[in-house]
C-alpha cells in the first residue's frame, strides 16, 4: 500500500507532468529542428508562429461554438485545427515568398536568416496581438480530465491522487505519432530524401533535378502544421497567451539542440530531457521517500536537490553538461 | 625520421587503419599508394594529429608525437596538405599564404597596439615571400582574388604553396597532384625535389599518378585495407603481383606494353 | 564613403529628434546608443572575427551590472558582521572543492575508484558548503531586508566599476570558455544562452549578493546630480546666458557628461579593435573563422585563440554592462531579458555588418535609435492605417487600442526592410 | 493651452493584459475632469500614453524622457512595475522635476528611494499586506502553509513580509518557492510544494500570469485544494476560469469599501471596462490626485503642486468620491479644502504612499464574499 | 538510349588552332563534321559562350564546346583555364552573357539547371559532388530523382562498376575516402540515365585500377549512344578515347581536334599534357 502510494505520487507529480510537458516541447522543437535541418537556420519566429496558429484555431473554434458544434468530451478545437493549419500555412508561405526567398536566392550566411527570422518574429508578434489582443484566452471545452485526482482516490482507495488530463493524453499521443510520421517521411519517401539532399548540398540537389522551391514549400507546410498543432495542444492544456508563446521559444530551442539539431528523434528526446531534468532535480523527494523507506530512515528535510528558484537554470545546466559529452546533441545533429 | 608502430584507427567496427607499421626515412621522398579506401588519408590524419589513433604510436626523431594537436606538430616542423582543399575561402590568396608562418609578432594582441612598426617590417618580408611562392605556382595574377573563387586545381596549388612559406622538416602531401595540370605538376615535382635536396625536407606523398610517383619517390609504400602491403622501389612495386591485383590493375601493364 | 554617409544619416536622425522632440531625448538616445555600440563591438569581436556564436551576451552585461553594485555601493556594516566573512569562506571552500575534484579527475586513472572518490568528494563538499553557506546567507539577508539585506559594495567611485565589470565578465568567460568552447556554432549558442540564464538566476536569487529581485537602487554617479546643478547659482547663470531653462540645462549637462565618458570609452575600444583587426592577429582570426582544421594545421592554436577572443569580447560586454547600470543608477535583475540584451545586440551587429567594427558601431547607434523611436512610429502607423475609417467605428477603436503592440511590429518591419536592401549589413566586411 | 499628463504603463511585456484597464481608468479620471470644464480655469488635460514595458528600464526611461522633454507633460501617472518606476524616478522625473504617482509599484524599497518629494503611490507598500495576510491565516487557525510568489520585487517583498509576520505568529512555512511569470510549465514548482505539504498554498503572484499557472497546476494534480491569495490574484476572470476549483479559497486585496469604490465601479462599468481588474482603482486615483493637486497649487509645475498632493488626498476637507472631480475642482478653485477619498479611500502616509485597507474575502460559488475589512 | 550507334572511326577532323586566346572567332569544330544528329547540329553545343561569375570579370571568352551523340568530347587545359566554368555554363549554373547553349538544336540557354536535368542532361561537378550526409545508396537514388521507372537495375550496374560502393551502401557519403566519393559522384550521374553526361575530372583521386575501369565504362556508355563531355587532367588517357578534344586557355578555345591529333601535337603535349 505504501509502495503504491509512493508510486502514485511519483507518477502524479513527476512522470505525468514531465512527460506531457516534454511532449509539448518536443512538438515545438520538431518544427525548429526541421527548419534548421532543411532550410539551415534557427527560426526565432517559431514561437510566434505557434501563437499565430493557435489564434487562428481559437477564432475558428469560437465560430464553431457559435454554430453549436461540439465534440462531446473532446475539445472542439481539434475540429478547428485543420482550418487553423491552413491559415498558418498560408501565412508562412506568404512570409517565405516575401521575405525568406530573397535571402535564399542570395545564398546569405545562416546568421542573417536568424536575424531575419527575428524580424519576422516581431511582425507576427504584432499581428497576433493586433487581432486577438495580448490577453489570456481559454478555449478548451469538453472534459478536462481523463482521470481526475479525486476520482482516482475514491476508485483506488489510496491516499494519493492521480490525474491525467485529456489534453495531456492527446499531446503525448500526437507527439509520438508526429515524430514517427516525420521520421518515416524524411527517411523513407523520395520527397523526404530529396529534402535532406537539398539541405545537404543545394547545388547538387539542383543537378539532380530536385526543385528547391518545392522542397522549401513542403518544409514550410510541415513546419506550419507542426507549429499550429503544438500551439493548440499547449493552449488547450494551459491557456493561450501570446507572451507565453514567446517565452516557450527558449526551452524549445534547448530541446531541439540537446536532441541534436536537424534530428526529429532528437527533438523528442530533447523535449523529455529538458522537462524531466526540471522536474526531477527540483522535486522534493520527501513525500515519496516517506512512503518507500522504513520509518527509521525517514528524511528530515525535503530532500530537494535544488530549490525551484533555479529550475530554469538547472535545465540549462543539464543541457550544457549533455553537450559537453555529446557536442552535437544526443542524436548527433548537424554542426553547421 | 617518422616511425609508425602498429597503428590502428577504427571507425565504429570498421578498421580504416589496421595495424600499420612503417618508417619514413629523413631526407627521403616516400610515396604512399594504395586503392581507394586503403586508409592512406586516415593514416595521414592520425599522424598529423587530426584524428586520435585507436592504438599504436607515432615517433618523430625519437620523440613520441602520438596524438599531439596539429598546431604543435606544425611547430615541430611537420606540415601537411589536405586531399580536399582547405583554403581560407573568404581571404585573399596572398593572405592565405601570409598567415602561415608562426611566431609572427603581429599575432600577439599587445604588439598590434604597441609595436606597430615591427609588425609592418615583418609584413613587408612576408609579402615578398608570398609573392615569390605565388609566382612559382603560376597563380600570382590571382593574389588579390578570394581564395574561395579559385578553380579546383588552383586551390590544390595553394595548399602546396602554404607548405612553402615556412621551413619544414617533413611535409605530408595528400594527393596534391589530383586535379593539377600535368605540365605544372612536373614543375612542382621538380620543386619538391629541389626542396628535398637543397633544404633537406623530407616528403611523404599520397598520389595515384604512378608516373609522377615513379619520377620522385623512393621508396614507395603500398597500403591496402589498412595494412602495409608492400614497400620498395617503384619498379619493385610495379612488378609486385599483389599490388597489381589490388591497386594497379592490368590496364596499366597493357598500356605500358602498348 | 558609404560609411561616412551612414554615420551622417544617424547623426541627422538624432538631430531631427533633437529638433522635433527634444534635445534631452536625443542625448538620451545618443548615450544608450554609445553603450549599445560598445556592446555590439564586443559581440562583433566574437562573431565577426572568430565566428563564435555567443548568445549569452545578457549574462555578461548583467555581470557588469553586478560590478557596479559591488564597487559603487557602500558596504552594509551590519551585514558583514552578521556573516559576510562566513559567506566568503564558504565560497572559497566551494571553489576549493571544485578545484580538488578537477585535480582528482585529472590525476586518477579512469575507473570506478575515480568515479567513487569524485562522487564522495563532491557530496561531502556540497553538504559542508551548504552548512557554511546557508546559515551565513540567512543572517545577512535578515539585516533590514526591505532596505538592505545584502553585503553591499566597496563604496568606491563608480567609475572603477567599469574595468571591474570587464574583469568579472572576463573571469566568467574564462570559465565558460574552458568548458564550452569545444562546441560548434548553434550548440555553443545554446550553451552560452543557458549560462546567461544561470547568471541571471543567480542575480535574481542570491539576495545577499545584490538584493536579488528586490533591486539595488540609488547607485552613485560619476557625474553631478541635476538637482545640485539646478541649485548652483553659477550653473543657473550660465544656463541663462545660453537662453536655457535651468532644469533643461541641468539634465542636458548631466547627459553630456555621460556622453563624454562613453565616447571616450568607445573611442579607446574602437581603436584597439581596429588595430587588432588590421594586423596579422586579425588575419589569423579570420583564417580560424574560415576553416579551423586548416588553421590548426598551419600551426594556429585554435582553442587558445577562441578562448582569447571569447574573453575579450565578453569583457567588452561586461564593460558596457557596467556602464549601462551606471547610467541607469540601479540594478534590476528581472529586467535582463534575452530579447533586449542578447537578441537586440545581435540585430545591431548583423544590421551594421558583421566583421566590420564601424558596422557594429553604426548598427548599435541605429538600432537603438529605432528601438526607442518605433513607439511613436508605431502609433503613427496605426493612425495612418485607421485614418480612413469612420470615427467611432469598432475597428478603428480596436486598431488604436492595439497601437502599443505596433512597437515591435514596426521594429520588425524596419529590420526586414533594412536587411532587404543591405543583406550583408549596412557596412559590410570589406 | 492644454495641460499634459503622461501615463506610463507596460502596454507591452509581461503585464500587458492588465495595463489597458489601468490606462483606461486613469483616462476616465482625466475625461471626467475635462467634461467638468478642466482645471485652472478651463485648461483641458491631455493624457499621453507611453510604454514602460514593465521590465526594460532603458526603454522606459527613454519613453519617460520623451514624454517630459518632447511632449511636455508636467505630471506622470505611473509607472507600473517597481523596477522601471525606480529607474524613471531617479533618472527622468527627479532631474526634470516632474512628479509621479504610481498606481501599482508596491515594492517596500521604494519607500526609501530618494525622490525630492516627487514620488507618490496610491497602492500600499507590500510590507503591510504581508502582515494582514498573516493575521487572516491566524484568525482562521491555519498553522502551516506553502508559499509561492512571483519572482520579482513585488512577489519577493510581499512574501518576505508575509513569512516573517506569519512565523512571528508561530506559523510554519513548509516551503517557499518562487515562480517565474510567463513560463510554459509549473509542474516542477507544484511537485516540490506538494511534497512539502501544508494545509493551503499561499499564492502571491499575478492572476493572469504564473500565479494562475500555479493554481491550475495545483488543481490539476490535486496537490492543494485551498489557496490563500495575495492582491495580484484578485480577478473575476481567474475564478471563472478555475470553475469550482477555487471554492473555499480566500485572500486579501487592498480595498476600500464604501461609496468611493462603488462610485468608481459604476463609472467604470459605464465606461465599459472591468473595474475589478488589478490596480484600476489606484490608477483612477493617481490621475485624479495629480489633477487636483495642480488645481490646489494653481500651477502645473511640480515644484508647486508636489506638496499639495498629500494635502488634497488627506483630511481635512470635503470628501470627494469618484465622479465628483468636477465638484472638487470647484471647491479648490474657490479656495476650499478637500479630502480626496477616491476609489481606494486614499490616505497618503509617510513618504507619500497609501496606507491602505484590505478586504478579506472568501471565494464561494464562483464569487467573492467579503469577510471583513482590515 | 534510342540514339543510333554512330560511326566513331570515320571522321575527318584536323586540329584547328585559334589565332589568339580570346581573340577572333575560331572555326567552330562541328562545321567540319558530317551531320550525325537529327537536326543538323551536334547534340549539345555551348556556342560562343562569354560570361563569368556574378558581377565579376568574364572568365569565358567566345568559348565553344560541343559533343555529338555517342561521342566523347574531352576538355583539357591548365588550371584556371575555365574548363569547369565552361561546363557550368553549359549546364546553366552561371549567366552566359553572349552565345547560346543548344540541346538537339533547341536553345536552352535560359533554362534552369533542374530543367536541363529533365531534358536528359547529367553533370558531375568537380567539387562538392556528393551529398555528404546521405548514405551512398540515397545518393544514388537522388541521381534518379526524376525517373519514374524502376531504378534497381541501374543501381546494380553502378555497384558492379564500383564494387566498393556496394559494401558502403549504408554509410554516409561524407565518411568515404576521397576516391570513393568520386565513385559515388559518377555513380549518381549514371543513375540519371542521361542522354548527355558531363563529367568534371571524374578520375581525380581514383586509383589506377578504378580509373581504367572508369574509362572502359565511359567508352561503353558512349557506345550506347550517350554523349559524353568531360574535363580531364589525366589528359593523355582521356584524349586517347576522345572523339573530340578541346584545349582551353584563359577561357578561349586554343586548340580543337580529335583526341589522337591533339596527342600528336607537340605544342599541346609540351604545354598541357606534361611532355
Ligand atoms: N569518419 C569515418 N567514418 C567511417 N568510416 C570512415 C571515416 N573516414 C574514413 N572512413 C573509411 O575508412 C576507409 C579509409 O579511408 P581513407 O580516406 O583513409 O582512404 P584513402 O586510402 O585515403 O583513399 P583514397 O585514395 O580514395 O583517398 C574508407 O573505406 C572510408 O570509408
Ligand atoms: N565562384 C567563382 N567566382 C569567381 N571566380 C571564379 C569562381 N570560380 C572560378 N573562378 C575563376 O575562374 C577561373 C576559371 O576557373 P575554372 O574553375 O573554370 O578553372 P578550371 O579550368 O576548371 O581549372 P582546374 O583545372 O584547376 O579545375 C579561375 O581563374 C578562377 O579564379
Ligand atoms: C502592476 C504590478 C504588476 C506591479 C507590482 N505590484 C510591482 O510592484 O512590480
Ligand atoms: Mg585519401
Ligand atoms: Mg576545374
Amino acid at each position: 500500500m505504501d509502495f503504491l502510494n509512493g508510486l502514485v505520487t511519483l507518477l502524479n507529480f513527476v512522470v505525468i507532468p514531465a512527460t506531457a510537458y516534454g511532449a509539448q516541447l518536443a512538438i515545438g522543437a520538431l518544427g525548429v529542428t526541421l527548419v534548421y535541418g532543411i532550410l539551415r537556420f534557427s527560426n526565432f519566429a517559431h514561437g510566434d508562429t505557434m501563437a499565430f496558429g493557435t489564434m487562428a484555431v481559437i477564432l475558428v473554434t469560437w465560430g464553431l461554438q457559435a454554430l453549436g458544434v461540439d465534440l462531446g468530451p473532446v475539445p472542439t478545437a481539434l475540429l478547428a485545427l485543420p482550418f487553423g493549419i491552413l491559415i498558418t500555412v498560408g501565412l508562412v508561405l506568404v512570409t517565405d515568398r516575401w521575405v525568406y526567398r530573397f535571402y535564399r536566392v542570395k545564398k546569405v550566411p545562416p546568421v542573417l536568416l536568424v536575424i531575419v527570422s527575428m524580424g519576422v518574429m516581431f511582425v507576427y508578434n504584432g499581428l497576433t496581438r493586433l487581432i486577438i489582443g495580448p490577453d489570456d484566452q481559454r478555449f478548451d471545452d469538453g472534459a478536462r480530465f481523463l482521470i481526475s485526482a479525486r476520482d482516482f482516490k475514491t476508485w483506488s482507495g489510496l491516499d494519493e491522487g492521480l490525474a491525467l488530463r485529456t489534453s495531456q493524453a492527446i499531446t503525448i499521443v500526437t507527439a509520438v505519432a508526429v515524430v514517427a510520421a516525420l521520421f518515416w517521411f524524411l527517411n523513407r519517401t523520395r520527397t523526404g530524401k530529396s529534402m535532406r539532399a537539398f539541405s545537404d548540398n543545394e547545388d547538387l540537389a539542383l543537378l539532380s533535378g530536385i526543385s528547391p522551391e518545392r522542397v522549401v514549400a513542403i518544409t514550410w507546410v510541415i513546419v506550419a502544421a507542426l507549429a499550429c498543432v503544438a500551439g493548440t495542444l499547449y493552449g488547450l492544456d494551459k491557456s493561450f497567451k501570446p507572451f507565453t508563446y514567446f517565452q516557450l521559444l527558449l526551452p524549445i530551442f534547448a530541446a531541439a539542440i540537446v536532441g541534436g539539431l536537424g534530428s526529429p528523434l532528437g527533438a523528442i528526446a530533447g523535449g523529455f530531457v529538458i522537462a524531466y531534468s526540471e522536474v526531477i532535480l527540483t522535486y522534493a523527494w520527501k513525500k515519496v521517500l516517506v512512503y518507500w523507506l522504513p520509518e527509521s530512515l525517514e528524511p528530515e528535510g525535503l530532500v530537494q536537490l535544488l530549490s525551484t528558484d533555479y529550475k530554469f537554470a538547472v535545465s540549462f545546466a543539464i543541457l550544457v553538461i549533455v553537450l559537453l559529452f555529446r557536442p552535437t546533441g544526443l542524436f548527433r545533429g548537424k554542426a553547421l | 625520421m617518422i616511425v609508425v608502430k602498429d597503428l590502428h584507427r577504427h571507425f565504429g567496427g570498421f578498421r580504416a587503419v589496421d595495424g600499420t607499421s612503417l618508417e619514413i626515412a629523413t631526407g627521403s621522398i616516400t610515396g604512399l599508394v594504395g586503392p581507394n579506401g586503403a586508409g592512406k588519408s586516415t593514416l595521414f590524419n592520425v599522424i598529423a594529429g587530426v584524428l586520435p589513433p585507436t592504438s599504436g604510436t607515432v615517433m618523430m626523431d625519437g620523440e613520441d608525437i602520438t596524438g599531439l594537436p596539429p598546431h604543435e606538430l606544425f611547430h615541430k616542423g611537420l606540415l601537411r596538405t589536405f586531399q580536399i582543399a582547405h583554403e581560407f575561402s573568404s581571404m585573399t590568396v596572398r593572405e592565405n599564404l601570409m598567415m602561415v608562418p608562426s611566431g609572427q609578432s603581429g599575432e600577439t594582441l599587445w604588439n598590434t597596439w604597441f609595436h606597430r612598426a615591427r609588425i609592418a617590417q615583418e609584413e613587408r618580408d612576408l609579402l615578398k615571400k608570398a609573392d615569390e611562392v605565388l609566382e612559382f605556382l603560376t597563380i600570382d595574377h590571382l593574389k588579390d582574388e578570394r581564395a574561395g573563387n579559385l578553380s579546383g586545381g588552383q586551390k590544390k596549388l595553394l595548399e602546396l604553396g602554404r607548405t612553402m612559406m615556412v621551413d619544414a622538416k617533413i611535409v605530408f602531401l595528400d594527393e596534391v597532384g589530383a586535379g593539377v595540370n600535368r605540365t605544372l605538376l612536373y614543375t612542382i615535382g621538380d620543386a619538391i625535389q629541389r626542396l628535398n635536396r637543397e633544404r633537406g625536407y623530407t616528403f611523404c606523398m599520397i598520389e595515384h599518378d604512378m608516373e609522377f610517383i615513379g619520377r620522385l619517390c623512393d621508396p614507395v609504400i603500398v597500403m591496402a585495407e589498412g595494412k602495409v602491403l608492400a614497400k620498395g622501389t617503384i619498379d619493385e612495386i610495379k612488378a609486385n603481383e599483389e599490388v597489381i591485383e589490388a591497386y594497379l590493375g592490368t590496364g596499366l601493364k597493357n598500356k605500358e606494353s602498348a | 564613403m558609404r560609411t561616412i554617409g551612414l554615420f551622417l544619416l544617424v547623426g541627422v536622425l538624432i538631430l531631427l529628434t533633437g529638433m522635433f522632440q527634444s534635445w534631452n531625448v536625443a542625448l538620451g538616445i545618443v548615450n544608450m546608443g554609445l553603450i549599445s555600440a560598445i556592446l555590439a563591438l564586443g559581440v562583433n569581436m566574437q562573431w565577426g572575427y572568430a565566428g563564435l556564436f555567443n548568445v549569452g551576451v545578457m549574462g555578461f552585461v548583467a555581470l557588469g551590472g553586478l560590478a557596479a553594485v559591488l564597487v559603487g555601493m557602500p558596504p552594509v556594516e551590519g551585514a558583514w558582521a552578521a556573516g559576510g566573512g562566513r559567506i566568503i569562506l564558504a565560497l572559497a571552500f566551494g571553489a576549493a572543492v571544485l578545484a580538488g575534484a578537477i585535480y582528482l579527475y585529472k590525476r586518477m586513472t579512469p575507473g570506478a575508484v575515480r568515479t567513487l572518490s569524485l562522487l564522495a568528494l563532491l557530496v561531502v563538499g556540497f553538504v559542508v558548503y551548504r552548512r557554511l553557506f546557508d546559515g551565513a546567507v540567512e543572517a545577512v539577508e535578515a539585516v533590514d531586508p526591505a532596505l538592505t539585506g545584502y553585503l553591499g559594495g566597496l563604496g568606491l567611485p563608480i567609475l572603477f566599476a567599469w574595468p571591474v565589470g570587464a574583469l568579472l565578465a572576463a573571469g566568467a568567460a574564462w570559465v565558460i570558455g574552458k568548458t564550452a568552447l569545444g562546441l560548434r556554432s548553434d550548440y555553443l549558442a545554446i550553451a552560452t544562452l543557458g549560462i546567461a540564464e544561470i547568471v541571471i538566476a543567480v542575480l535574481k536569487n542570491e539576495d545577499w549578493l545584490s538584493r536579488g529581485v528586490k533591486n539595488v537602487i540609488g547607485l552613485p554617479r560619476p557625474v553631478p546630480y541635476e538637482v545640485d546643478l539646478q541649485q548652483d547659482p553659477g550653473f543657473v547663470e550660465q544656463a541663462a546666458s545660453f537662453g536655457l531653462d535651468p532644469v533643461v540645462a541641468s539634465s542636458m549637462a548631466v547627459k553630456l557628461g555621460y556622453t563624454a565618458l562613453f565616447l571616450a570609452v568607445l573611442v579607446v575600444v574602437m581603436w584597439m579593435a581596429q588595430a587588432a583587426l588590421a594586423s596579422p592577429w586579425g588575419r589569423m582570426m579570420r583564417a580560424i573563422r574560415d576553416n579551423e582544421t586548416a588553421a590548426e594545421a598551419m600551426g594556429k592554436d585554435v582553442t587558445r585563440r577562441h578562448l582569447q577572443i571569447f574573453i575579450l569580447g565578453s569583457a567588452v560586454c561586461g564593460l558596457a554592462g557596467a556602464m549601462m547600470t551606471t547610467l541607469d543608477g540601479q540594478l534590476t535583475p528581472s529586467s535582463y531579458q534575452p530579447l533586449r540584451f542578447t537578441f537586440l545586440v545581435w540585430v545591431m551587429v548583423i544590421v551594421g555588418g558583421s566583421g566590420n567594427n564601424f558596422g557594429a558601431v553604426l548598427g548599435g547607434m541605429l538600432i537603438w535609435f529605432l528601438w526607442v523611436q518605433v513607439e511613436p512610429l508605431g502609433l503613427m502607423l496605426m493612425q495612418l492605417l485607421s485614418s480612413g475609417l469612420p470615427e467611432g467605428s469598432a475597428l478603428k477603436a480596436h486598431l488604436l487600442e492595439s497601437a502599443a503592440h505596433m512597437r515591435l511590429f514596426t521594429m520588425g518591419l524596419v529590420l526586414l526592410i533594412v536587411l532587404r536592401f543591405a543583406p550583408r549589413g549596412l557596412i559590410p566586411e570589406r | 493651452e492644454d495641460v499634459k499628463m503622461g501615463i506610463i504603463l507596460g502596454f507591452t511585456g509581461p503585464i500587458e493584459s492588465i495595463t489597458p484597464f489601468m490606462g483606461q481608468s486613469a483616462e476616465l479620471a482625466v475625461s471626467e475632469i475635462n467634461e467638468a470644464g478642466g482645471i485652472l480655469d478651463g485648461q483641458m488635460i491631455e493624457a499621453i500614453r507611453a510604454d514602460s514595458t514593465c521590465v526594460d528600464a532603458a526603454a522606459a526611461q527613454a519613453a519617460a524622457e520623451r514624454l517630459i522633454t518632447s511632449d511636455g507633460v508636467t505630471a506622470i501617472m505611473g509607472a507600473d512595475c517597481s523596477g522601471v518606476t525606480g529607474a524613471i524616478l531617479a533618472n527622468v522625473a527627479m532631474p526634470n522635476g516632474v512628479a509621479m504617482i504610481s498606481p501599482s509599484a508596491t515594492s517596500p524599497g521604494l519607500s526609501e528611494a530618494e525622490d525630492n518629494g516627487l514620488f507618490f503611490r496610491t497602492a500600499p507598500s507590500d510590507a503591510r499586506q504581508g502582515e494582514v495576510l498573516a493575521e487572516v491565516l491566524k484568525s482562521r487557525g491555519v498553522t502551516d502553509v506553502a508559499v509561492t510568489y512571483t519572482n520579482n520585487d513585488y512577489g519577493k517583498g510581499l512574501s518576505d513580509a508575509f513569512i516573517s509576520a506569519f512565523e512571528a505568529m508561530d506559523g510554519t512555512i513548509t516551503l517557499s518557492s518562487p515562480h517565474e511569470d510567463g513560463k510554459g510549465d509549473y509542474s516542477a514548482e507544484i511537485g516540490a510544494l506538494a511534497s512539502a505539504g501544508g494545509s493551503a498554498l499561499a499564492v502571491l503572484g499575478y492572476s493572469d500570469q504564473g500565479g494562475k499557472g500555479m493554481i491550475q497546476a495545483a488543481l490539476d494534480s490535486g496537490a492543494f485544494d485551498s489557496f490563500v491569495l495575495g492582491d495580484g490574484m484578485y480577478s473575476d476572470q481567474l475564478v471563472a476560469d478555475m470553475g469550482d476549483g477555487l471554492d473555499g479559497s480566500y485572500g486579501v486585496i487592498p480595498w476600500s469599501e464604501g461609496e468611493g469604490t462603488e462610485a468608481f465601479n459604476a463609472l467604470a462599468e459605464a465606461a465599459g471596462f472591468d473595474p475589478a481588474s488589478s490596480y484600476t482603482r489606484e490608477s483612477y486615483d493617481a490621475a485624479a490626485l495629480l489633477a487636483l493637486a495642480m488645481q490646489a497649487a494653481g500651477s502645473t509645475s511640480a515644484a508647486d503642486y508636489k506638496d499639495k498632493i498629500t494635502e488634497v488626498a488627506n483630511a481635512p476637507g470635503e470628501q470627494i468620491l469618484p465622479g465628483e472631480l468636477g465638484k472638487a475642482i470647484q471647491i479648490l478653485a474657490d479656495g476650499g479644502d478637500i479630502d480626496y477619498v477616491g476609489a481606494t479611500n486614499v490616505e497618503l502616509i509617510g513618504p507619500g504612499e497609501a496606507a491602505g485597507t484590505y478586504r478579506e474575502y472568501n471565494i464561494t460559488g464562483g464569487g467573492f464574499e467579503t469577510v471583513q475589512i482590515r | 538510349m534510342s540514339e543510333p550507334y554512330s560511326d566513331r572511326g570515320n571522321k575527318d577532323r584536323s586540329i584547328t588552332k585559334s589565332s589568339s586566346a580570346g581573340g577572333t572567332m575560331t572555326q567552330a569544330p562541328e562545321r567540319d563534321r558530317p551531320d550525325t544528329s537529327r537536326d543538323g547540329g551536334p547534340v549539345l553545343i555551348g556556342d560562343n559562350m562569354t560570361g563569368g561569375y556574378g558581377g565579376g570579370a568574364d572568365i569565358l571568352h567566345d568559348c565553344t564546346i560541343a559533343v555529338d551523340s555517342g561521342e566523347i568530347a574531352v576538355i583539357v587545359g591548365p588550371n584556371g583555364a575555365g574548363k569547369s566554368t565552361a561546363m557550368k555554363a553549359v549546364f546553366g549554373m552561371l549567366d552566359v552573357r553572349k552565345g547560346a547553349v543548344r540541346l538537339r538544336g533547341e536553345d536552352i540557354t535560359s533554362l534552369r539547371p533542374q530543367e536541363r536535368v529533365a531534358k536528359g542532361m547529367a553533370f558531375v561537378p568537380q567539387t562538392h559532388n556528393v551529398f555528404t550526409s546521405l548514405s551512398v545508396e540515397e545518393n544514388l537514388e537522388m541521381g534518379a530523382f526524376l525517373r519514374q521507372d524502376d531504378i534497381r537495375a541501374t543501381m546494380e550496374q553502378v555497384y558492379d562498376l564500383f564494387p566498393i560502393l556496394r559494401d558502403k551502401r549504408r554509410q554516409p557519403a561524407g565518411e568515404l575516402s576521397g576516391g570513393q566519393r568520386q565513385q559515388v559522384a559518377v555513380g549518381r550521374a549514371l543513375m540519371t540515365q542521361p542522354d548527355v553526361l558531363m563529367l568534371d575530372e571524374p578520375t581525380a583521386g581514383v586509383s589506377p585500377i578504378v580509373m581504367d575501369e572508369l574509362f572502359d565504362r565511359i567508352i561503353e556508355v558512349a557506345r550506347t549512344g550517350i554523349s559524353i563531355l568531360m574535363v580531364e587532367q589525366n589528359a593523355r588517357q582521356a584524349l586517347e578515347i576522345a572523339d573530340t578534344g578541346y584545349v582551353l586557355v584563359q577561357g578561349s578555345n586554343a586548340y580543337t581536334g580529335t583526341g589522337k591529333d591533339l596527342l600528336a601535337d607537340d605544342d599541346v603535349r609540351r604545354s598541357f599534357l606534361g611532355g
